[in-house]
């Protein structure tokens, strides 16, 4: 579990100037995506990690020699070879198609997990930085969510998850709702932070002078340059749910057996680590790490783009050669 | 005095802030089903017991009330008892506490130790390979799952190359432990002068700690790394710069200006690693407080948790406040 | 009070929990332990790996697997059976259990804390003549008020004991008679043909009375309190030290009545991970290791220095099939879970063959078994027949739970899994954590749950009546049947081995054909040793005694 | 490109070399996206011992790069594409790190703007002047300190010892830039560019903190480049001006003919910008003309231009000395 190394530390450092016409802004993303791709190659291979996992999931069923989730005690811990390129477990279920099936499971929870944290935790966040020093009433509202906030992220992550799963039933809905739990205060204080570096800009101001309401100026000029952070979030959260997914199920609190998933595979693999086969719990801990890599990959690219002061950087190492 | 002005408005913050963990963790915890007068009992237990239990547990009353009932207690010291293991939740954790201590402190050290060097030199090498490395570095031990990292160090340095002791604990299971007294085997075997069990406690800590500190060091590589680069970056450095300082003490100037940065994600680590070295633990049998917690959670033995829960809270607040006091030290601007 | 008796090693209740909750083992193919390998097996010291230590030496409340290995050290019964040499293993031995109608109470027996015994014919009473000079570990000396006193506390608790008074069929605490100092007399209200097979099982140890009326209070009249953490009994070892979750070390009695045994020091470590024991076992720093894994076992026949004995045992291993529901209150549903499940690949893959198919309703080593029921191969036409039979032809959507604690649970229901969505039932997995999983089984509220257990008392009527009779505590199953509650009555009171003998068999017959299990596995028990540990010896209980062993040098 | 005898000073005539200078400098900076802008446009510029050279332009002309350059110490995406700078006769780019930094602070110092960023925030002004003079002078610790106490006397800080143990953010504004003063002349520089010192000050706290400038240069026998958008200043202090207009050097007079009869367009734009007179400003200026490129290969000041003719947009203008001391980069200079 690597927790808070799952947070953009410097994100911080962003600046967009408010944004200008729609498809130019869109263009100039293009192209300075291009840039970044050009000018560290290494992101590149995080695009492409992810793209193959993902094309994993959704072709599974068709690329996965055996069905995942049929055992075959003829073969239970066969080591990698012809027949199971990467053998097969204690059940004989096949290990290569176990782990090709597992994306669907890891990554939806994750996704999922984190795409609810990022929809409760970006408004929020944005609210209650926008409230913040307002009149009472909002500004008791944004000390009570970040109270609350502080409350839940004093609790140890780990435990706090495993007992929501305990409460919840062990499902992939209970997973879901535990990362979401979990990850919602890193959206809030990201967001909150963005929210309220913006609102003291200038162009802020001039639309509350003239006059837009709160909503329209959380909509129309703080929300577009502040969520440019969240998005680079986004990406290494996904990562980190992916392994706290893995964790859960470790501990057997994560999905029902014999969901293919990394973690789980890891957790059964392990016993027969003990009396000398490797490969069911080796190769599944490979392939997560390669996604969690990719998507850590990912979030650094963003994070890249969205930072003037790291794309000249990139700029020049491009050009430089 | 500023000091104790700090202290205390930490204090105040953290208090409620104690009450309402304990809220979240009590109503929670509340909710897994199970129920501990059945639990406690057994499967011989009449129904008569189990309601005679559920009366002297309190569990008959609304929850409100036991949860006002179990925050009496917890500030005279009382955590309850855990089925479990039939002994009071103090003196559980104060035994299993200090182990989990024991390793996230070294962990965290060895972290450091590898971390802080790799990020300063990252930071320094501008666009050059070392900058590469250490990318890949904090992006690679942000990628790896513990447990995983801890079976395949297991597998290779215990089964295959033998040189590492059976991951079955803190002690060789011939030795007889130290007596009590910090709770740290290190500390414990020292004091009593038993060379062998320090040299059996030191080699079981070898692969947790190296399984912590190897993950852990990424995001602190990371965080110098970008303080350091930042700071690198900054004003006063590039004043220093013209002012024609030698290197290292400009170096020195932007690492002494990284540190309360640095000490902040240690603080958040280590606070965060007293209950996420769980799997590390249990990989290696450890027997800590993480261990405790969880298996409290999956066996529905509700004051383990909540009583783990405490601790650490505790333990935060012991940090946050030696983060103050190091900011206090660190930044004259915080001493205003 | 329930099941006691039934708790096999690695699933009972709460230490179950502690060497299991996650699947984290941890020695890996296991070798020398390098920091161990010193640590040699001192001469007369014997170190024992155990999943836990003993929770509470109470045995009125306590039947986990330390628990049950330390009440056999520490207290003694008034009867047991004599012992033979296996037959497939010349250098264990096991118990006489087979049934031999010339004997009293049909049993081979030998005397322990009683010296000789009276059996009324009609079943009525069973006097016990005890030993004269026996001392408990506190010195006082055996009376046949310490056996009064045992079974009024089983009276008065009413936990365990309580089960067993029932089984005795005593109506009151006069039913026990205190006749002279060395003479006491049980008198059951009806006749009890078992009721001398019932003083030896492990849990029918006799009390120092005289310690423990001393510790006893005004608020605590049984000495619960001291009982839970100490002893008082004439058992061949007494307890010099536990530390829950570490140790518990037991020191050989030099006044124990039958001589001070060979072993003199105990130390029974927890080692809660079954690899853990394993590497330990292999590289020296244990003698003895328990309950260990099929795969495990295998690995350590190849280890040199180990001797790995698996005999077969009374423990059973089966799947609760609820019969208060649906579909499971269709005897062919049940019938149908039974041919498909594929039994043979079970054993061979997840057992490793060091169990045999659990081919009856009972025990197969015990008296009165009849194997031939057993129907039950994998048939999976048959099985679709009979689910069309029960009006399910599309099959059905169903959930099983299984003990997190226990790793073979798991593999063999995704096995299962996969068998039966052949015939389109739809199996989801329930893991459930070892700490809660009793209760799980208990509140007989789950349609479908694996449990693992054996009757101690090699008997059918004890173990077919622990259940299968409907008002048994122990009738997980929820299974009732008149005729088969009718036939365990009948049965309980036969004096006649002969005709008893049938009664039993003809339940067998019934319960096998209404199937509300199915029917697993008859796991081996395995022990596993340094090769310089000598003397084991096999019990129903599925424990070890001390006393039994010796060490070379 | 202008030979250098055609900008030597007269009161210079010694052979010997010159304090400083830069020949042909380009700078540039690089960007991701758009193709490189070019900040420094072959400067060639000349200082000799005992001189003070204004280094006027508006925002954006090059002067702090062309400062920073001369630190050896270009800004981050900038680059020095070609040309050198030579101080006391010694190509600086041949210089290593360490002769670099052993010059830059000791005979090389650079006053600076703002200061209370630049200052590290972490040390009080006493370490922060001693650093400099324990460095670069050889000073023990206490020296340094006595160094320093010598310093902020002689920037005339109230309070000078109580100071030397203040942390910048402690410090006005004024004081701030006084303790800047003092850390670039403590090691009595052979040369000191001061980075419009000023800009941040109250007017009356500038013309203190300027005539205490040029008094401790002048008493030092030190030379200096002052960069300044405030072209009055230069007339105060200076000797000699250079006009820095979009990276190139436009004109280079004593401050006397310059204030007398300056002769590039943009000069007199500056100028005029700085008068009473409205009529004199609108005379000079115009709005820039967008449909003309800004560089490329007529005169870079073309759009602004309110003399421009044809040729101005067609052929780039070399720098033309205009006499002694005097030079222009114009096609069509004013009064010639």
């Amino acid at each position: 579990m690597s927790g808070p190394s799952g947070t953009i530390v410097s994100a911080g450092g962003l600046s967009l100037p408010p944004r200008a016409g729609r498809r130019s802004r869109w263009r100039s993303r293009g192209s300075l995506f291009l840039l970044v791709l050009h000018g560290r190659p290494s992101f590149a291979l995080g695009y492409v990690i992810v793209t193959a996992v993902m094309t994993c999931a959704i072709l599974a069923p068709w690329i996965a020699p055996y069905d995942p989730v049929t055992a075959n005690p003829d073969v239970y811990l066969s080591p990698p070879g012809f027949s199971h390129w990467l053998g097969t477990d204690n059940t004989g279920m096949d290990i290569l198609s176990r782990i090709l099936f597992a994306p669907r499971t890891d990554l939806t929870i994750a996704v999922l997990g984190t795409a609810l944290s990022a929809m409760v935790g970006i408004p929020l966040g944005a609210i209650v930085g926008y409230y913040e020093g307002r009149s009472l009433a909002r500004r008791t509202f944004s000390v009570l969510v970040m109270r609350a906030a502080d409350v839940l992220q004093a609790f140890p992550v780990f435990v706090f998850a495993i007992a929501l799963v305990a409460v919840f039933g062990q499902s992939i809905i209970s997973v879901v709702v535990a990362i979401a739990f979990v990850n919602i205060p890193i959206y809030l204080r990201l967001m909150r932070s963005q929210v309220l570096s913006i609102r003291g800009m200038r162009y802020v101001d001039a639309a509350f002078v003239a006059g837009s309401s709160d909503f329209a100026i959380l909509r129309r000029h703080i929300l577009p340059n502040a969520i440019a952070a969240a998005l680079a979030q986004l990406s290494v959260n996904i990562g980190w749910s992916v392994l706290l997914t893995a964790g859960l199920s470790f501990v057997g609190a994560g999905v029902v057996a014999p969901t293919p998933e990394w973690g789980s595979m890891i957790a059964t693999g392990y016993q027969n680590v003990t009396t000398g086969q490797w490969w069911p719990s080796v190769f599944p801990g490979v392939a997560l790490g390669l996604t969690v890599f990719g998507f850590a990959l990912i979030g650094n690219s963003i994070e890249v783009m969205a930072d003037p002061a790291q794309l000249r950087l990139v700029g020049r190492a491009g050009k430089g050669g | 005095m500023a000091l104790a002005r700090y202290i205390l408005r930490r204090l105040a913050f953290v208090l409620p802030q104690l009450v309402g963990i304990l809220m979240v963790s009590f109503f929670l915890v509340k909710l897994i089903p199970g129920d501990p007068a059945v639990l406690m009992l057994g499967p011989n237990a009449t129904p008569d017991a189990i309601d005679g239990l559920r009366r002297a547990l309190g569990l008959d009353q609304s929850l409100i009330r036991q949860f006002a009932v179990y925050i009496g207690h917890v500030f005279h010291g009382d955590l309850g008892t855990s089925w479990q293991s039939t002994r009071p939740v103090v003196s559980d954790l104060i035994e299993r506490f200090p182990a989990t201590l024991e390793l996230v402190t070294l962990g965290l050290s060895l972290a450091l130790l590898i971390g802080i060097p790799l990020g300063i030199a990252a930071a320094r090498a501008g666009r050059g390979p070392l900058r590469k490395i250490g990318e890949a570095y904090g992006l690679l031990a942000g990628a790896i799952p513990d447990f995983w990292l801890a079976l395949v160090l297991i597998y290779v340095f215990y089964s295959t190359l033998h040189v590492a002791p059976a991951p079955l604990g803190r002690l060789d299971i011939a030795l007889v432990a130290p007596p009590f007294v910090t709770g740290s085997l290190i500390l414990d075997s020292l004091l009593a002068g038993d060379l062998q069990a320090l040299g059996s406690a030191l080699a079981h800590l070898v692969l947790p700690v190296a399984t912590l500190g190897f993950i852990n060091a990424g995001p602190i590589l990371k965080m110098t790394q970008s303080t350091v680069g930042r700071i690198l970056a900054s004003d006063f450095i590039r004043y220093a710069e013209m002012c024609g300082l030698p290197r290292r003490v400009v170096m020195r100037q932007a690492i002494r200006a990284a540190l309360p940065s640095i000490v902040t994600i240690v603080s958040v680590l280590y606070g965060f690693l007293i209950g996420g070295a769980v799997l590390v633990e249990i990989v290696f049998s450890w027997g800590g407080a993480g261990q405790y917690a969880v298996q409290g959670v999956l066996n529905a033995d509700i004051n383990p948790v909540l009583g783990f829960v405490v601790f650490s809270a505790i333990f935060s607040l012991i940090v946050y406040l030696c983060v103050d006091l190091a900011y206090f030290l660190l930044d004259p601007r915080t001493r205003g | 009070m329930q099941d006691s008796d039934l708790l096999f090693g690695a699933l009972s209740r709460r230490d179950a929990l502690r060497y299991a909750v996650l699947a984290t083992g941890s020695g890996l193919t296991a070798d020398l332990l390098r920091s161990t390998a010193a640590f040699a097996v001192t001469p007369g010291t014997l170190v024992v790996a155990a999943p836990g230590t003993p929770q509470s030496l109470d045995n009125e409340y306590d039947g986990s697997l330390g628990t049950i290995d330390a009440i056999g050290q520490l207290y003694d019964s008034l009867v047991a059976y004599r012992k033979i040499p296996d037959p497939k293993h010349p250098d264990v031995m096991r118990e006489d259990i087979v049934d031999n109608p010339s004997l009293p109470g049909d049993a081979d027996l030998e005397g322990r804390l009683a010296e000789s015994w009276d059996v009324a014919p009609d079943g009525l009473s069973l006097r016990m003549h005890l030993r004269k000079g026996v001392l408990s570990n506190w010195g006082n000396e055996l009376t046949a008020d310490d056996v009064k006193w045992t079974w009024d506390r089983k009276f008065a608790l009413n936990a365990i004991g309580g089960f067993q008074v029932g089984l005795m069929a005593l109506a009151t605490p006069d039913s026990v008679k205190v006749e002279d100092r060395y003479t006491v007399t049980f008198h059951p209200s009806q006749p009890n043909p078992i009721m001398l097979k019932i003083q030896t099982h492990r849990y029918a140890n006799i009390f120092d009375s005289v310690k423990c009326k001393q510790m006893a209070t005004a608020d605590d009249p049984w000495a619960r309190k001291f009982l839970e953490n100490d002893s008082a009994g004439f058992g061949p070892y007494r307890l010099a030290a536990i530390t829950r979750g570490q140790q518990a070390v037991f020191k050989a009695r030099a006044d124990y009545y039958l001589g001070k045994p060979a072993i003199d020091t105990v130390i029974y470590k927890e080692v809660p991970t079954s690899s853990a024991r394993v590497a330990l076992l292999q590289g020296g720093a244990v003698d003895i290791a328990q309950a260990l894994q099929p795969l495990e076992i295998k690995q350590l026949e190849k280890a040199p220095g180990v001797k790995v004995e698996t005999v077969a045992a009374s423990s059973m291993m089966w799947i609760i099939l609820n019969a208060k529901i649906a579909p499971f209150d269709k005897p062919e549903v049940r019938q149908a879970m039974n041919y498909a499940f594929p039994r043979a690949q079970v054993i061979a893959s997840i057992f490793q063959n060091i169990a045999s198919p659990l081919n009856g309703c009972m025990p197969n080593i015990y008296p009165g078994f009849n194997g031939t029921f057993d129907h039950y191969g994998y048939d999976l036409e048959k099985a679709k027949a009979l689910l069309l039979k029960a009006g399910l032809p599309d099959g059905f959507k169903m959930q099983i739970s299984y003990n997190a604690g226990d790793p073979v649970q798991e593999p063999i229901a995704i096995l299962f899994q996969t068998s039966l969505r052949k015939i389109g039932v739809e199996l989801t997995l329930h893991k459930v954590p070892a700490g809660t999983y009793f209760n799980e089984v208990s509140a007989r509220k789950q349609p479908m749950l694996f449990f693992v257990d054996a009757p101690w008392t090699a008997d059918p009527v004890f173990a077919l009546r622990l259940y299968f009779y409907s008002k048994s505590f122990v009738d997980y199953s929820n299974y009732a049947n008149p005729e088969v509650d009718k036939l365990i009555e009948a049965g309980a009171q036969m004096t006649d081995l002969g005709k008893r003998t049938e009664l039993m068999q003809k339940i067998q017959e019934i319960v096998m054909a209404d199937a509300p299990w199915v029917f697993v596995a008859s796991p081996n028990y395995t022990m596993a040793r340094r090769d310089t540990v000598r003397g084991f010896t096999y019990y129903t209980s599925n424990s070890i005694n001390f006393a039994d062993f010796s060490a070379q040098a | 490109m202008q030979s250098q005898a055609d900008l030597m000073p007269p009161s210079s005539a010694s052979p010997s070399d010159p304090l400083l200078r830069v020949e042909g400098l380009h700078v540039s900076f690089r960007h991701p996206v758009d193709p490189p802008t070019e900040a420094l446009r072959g400067i060639d510029l000349t200082i000799e011992r005992g001189e003070m050279v204004g280094l006027v332009g508006e925002s954006g002309a090059g002067k702090t790069t062309l400062a920073r350059a001369i630190m050896g110490l270009v800004p981050q995406p900038g680059r020095i594409d070609a040309g050198t700078i030579s101080f006391r006769g010694q190509v600086m780019a041949d210089l290593g790190d360490d002769a670099l930094r052993a010059i830059r602070g000791r005979n090389l110092a650079m006053v600076i703007p703002n200061p209370r960023s630049e200052l590290n925030p972490v040390l009080t002004v006493g370490e922060q002047i001693g650093n400099v003079v324990r460095h670069h002078l050889g000073l023990g610790r206490s020296a340094a300190r006595a160094a320093a106490l010598d310093m902020l006397k002689a920037v005339s800080i109230p309070d000078p010892a109580r100071r030397l143990d203040a942390y910048p953010h402690e410090l006005s504004g004024g004081m701030a830039q006084r303790v800047v003063i003092a850390i670039a002349l403590a090691c009595s520089p052979a040369f000191v560019i001061s980075d419009d010192a000023t800009s941040g000050l109250d007017v009356t706290v500038q013309a203190q903190i300027l005539d205490l400038l040029r008094t401790l240069i002048r008493a030092k026998d030190s030379s200096a480049l002052f960069i300044t958008r405030d072209i009055a200043i230069t007339a105060h202090f200076c000797d000699r001006i250079v006009v820095l207009y979009a990276g190139e050097v436009v004109e280079v007079a004593t401050v006397d003919t310059f204030f007398d009869r300056p002769t590039h367009p943009y000069s007199l734009m500056l100028l005029a910008a700085f008068s009473h007179s409205a009529d004199l400003r609108r005379r000079w200026t115009v709005p820039p003309d967008e449909t003309l490129p800004g560089a490329g290969e007529g005169c870079v000041f073309a759009p602004r231009c309110v003399r421009r003719q044809p040729r101005c947009t067609s052929e780039h203008p070399a720098l033309r000395r205009l006499g002694d001391a005097r030079a222009v980069r114009c096609h069509f200079p004013v009064g010639i």
